[in-house]
């Protein structure tokens, strides 16, 4: 999922590039379950009165897949550029669970 | 751009076997996710134990609006991607 | 679980028999931890104010897994036979990230 | 009826491996979803930093009570899984 | 995780030893994550009014953080009890699903 | 006292790697909590189909906070971890 993390540094063995492969769309579909979650939570009323989707249901998927990207690309450069400054630090004081490699 | 494009024929076949694998997984995931959904948002009576009438028919509308939505986001997803990897080469997958 | 999905194809080689039986095996499994998860919150109020199940929990659960099964065949029946309505009409519209093979 | 039947020994043995990884993932999994189900339900009040006896109880007893069901579900899981088999072969597992 | 089910028994294979030590990595890590799951829904507001953490919610994440230890500790100590009794009755009725060595 | 202590240097390598491919998901895992969980509780305006300026600066902020805690989290978790390990051997890890 290149979008979210940047480009790839070189990756030698064989077993390492399927894993790599593998993760990306892992990543991907990880993604598409999550929205799939919260997207008909937030648009899709629990009474079911009926089973076609209305044209208000419809239009509320549609565009809470567009935010859904869209927060998506958010988090992401934030996080880059924050992981960007932490090298640039190099040995702050941070860490924590997450602060590894 | 991605690290598909990099993988041999012999590595490609080995992911395709996986990616099988996985799409099983993700397909079992989905159907339970959808009975536990259904189940949870139209069964409330525990007075019998069998369904009742307007249980049933409110879980079968359950299940179609549901798989409607996820094909429907299914193609907006796909739309989404491939929008963003023609801005800038950020598209997910290849 | 065959109950869901019908009988099985052929299977050629070990490992993917093996496969087979282990996705078998983790479908009930899931299938139990849903149900343990989904009849709990029906039926166990959230205040223990016992350490036991009282006569209305115990009832309520059990009508609970026979509910739970219920919807379970009801489900996967009307999925199989929309499955075998799209092998009939082969091609049509419809796909999204679930219509594959 | 189902895959399980067709496996010869050493299918079976490895399959058997598999399992007992997975049953005590399973249990790991058990443990962490009561522990958090339970806390969650019984542990609200953050002015200390111990827990209150009320608090204590209220986990204890969650503990019990979870566990018992638990038990119970899989007796009726079994019976019903047992049923449906002897219904038109639909059984789960073997 | 040896506070939680108490030491080990001797273990034969390398393979063996490999997935008790990464099974014992994974539960810490489990641990971590339902730790930041429940702490955070306990302590943070949904409104987001600001980035940082003020005082309050610093000093709920710590107690929470202890409180969290202490049900784990509570609970494992329990469940130990449990598993030593049946072990002692020796065949009694439970078992269910969970209650396989 | 650890499971961890008995390996060897070629068993340290192979979990070494496993862990590390373990990092990555657990990495993509906390990345994917965060977005759904900030995306849940900011946006609830479907009368667009792009983020309100008060929906982009909650999201902000439930970003920032999030890992604040969970890194003040993760510093008291190793903290009361390496507290149990003194008293009475009871650690977690090594």
């Amino acid at each position: 999922m290149s979008f979210l993390f940047g480009g790839a540094r070189p990756q030698p063995s064989s077993a390492e590039k399927i894993a790599a492969a593998e993760a990306e769309i892992e990543m991907v579909s990880n993604m598409f379950n999550q929205l799939v979650d919260t997207c008909t939570r937030k648009c899709i009323p629990e009474t079911y009165r009926e089973a076609d989707l209305n044209k208000g249901e419809s239009v509320c998927l549609d565009r809470c897949v567009a935010k859904f990207f869209e927060v998506n690309v958010k988090v992401s450069e934030k996080m880059q550029g924050e992981a960007a400054q932490r090298q640039g630090a190099a040995g702050g004081a941070g860490g924590g669970m997450f602060g590894g490699s | 751009m991605s690290g598909m494009d990099m993988l041999n024929a012999a590595e490609q076949r080995e992911l395709q076997g996986r990616m099988e694998r996985k799409q099983m997984k993700d397909f079992m995931n989905m159907y339970s996710n959808l009975v536990q959904r259904c189940f949870n948002d139209c069964v409330n009576d525990f007075t019998s134990k069998s369904l009742l009438t307007k249980e049933e028919g409110c879980v079968m509308r359950c299940v179609d609006k549901f798989l409607k939505s996820s094909e429907r986001l299914g193609e907006r997803f796909q739309e989404q991607n491939a929008q963003m990897a023609q801005q800038g080469g950020m598209g997910v997958g290849r």
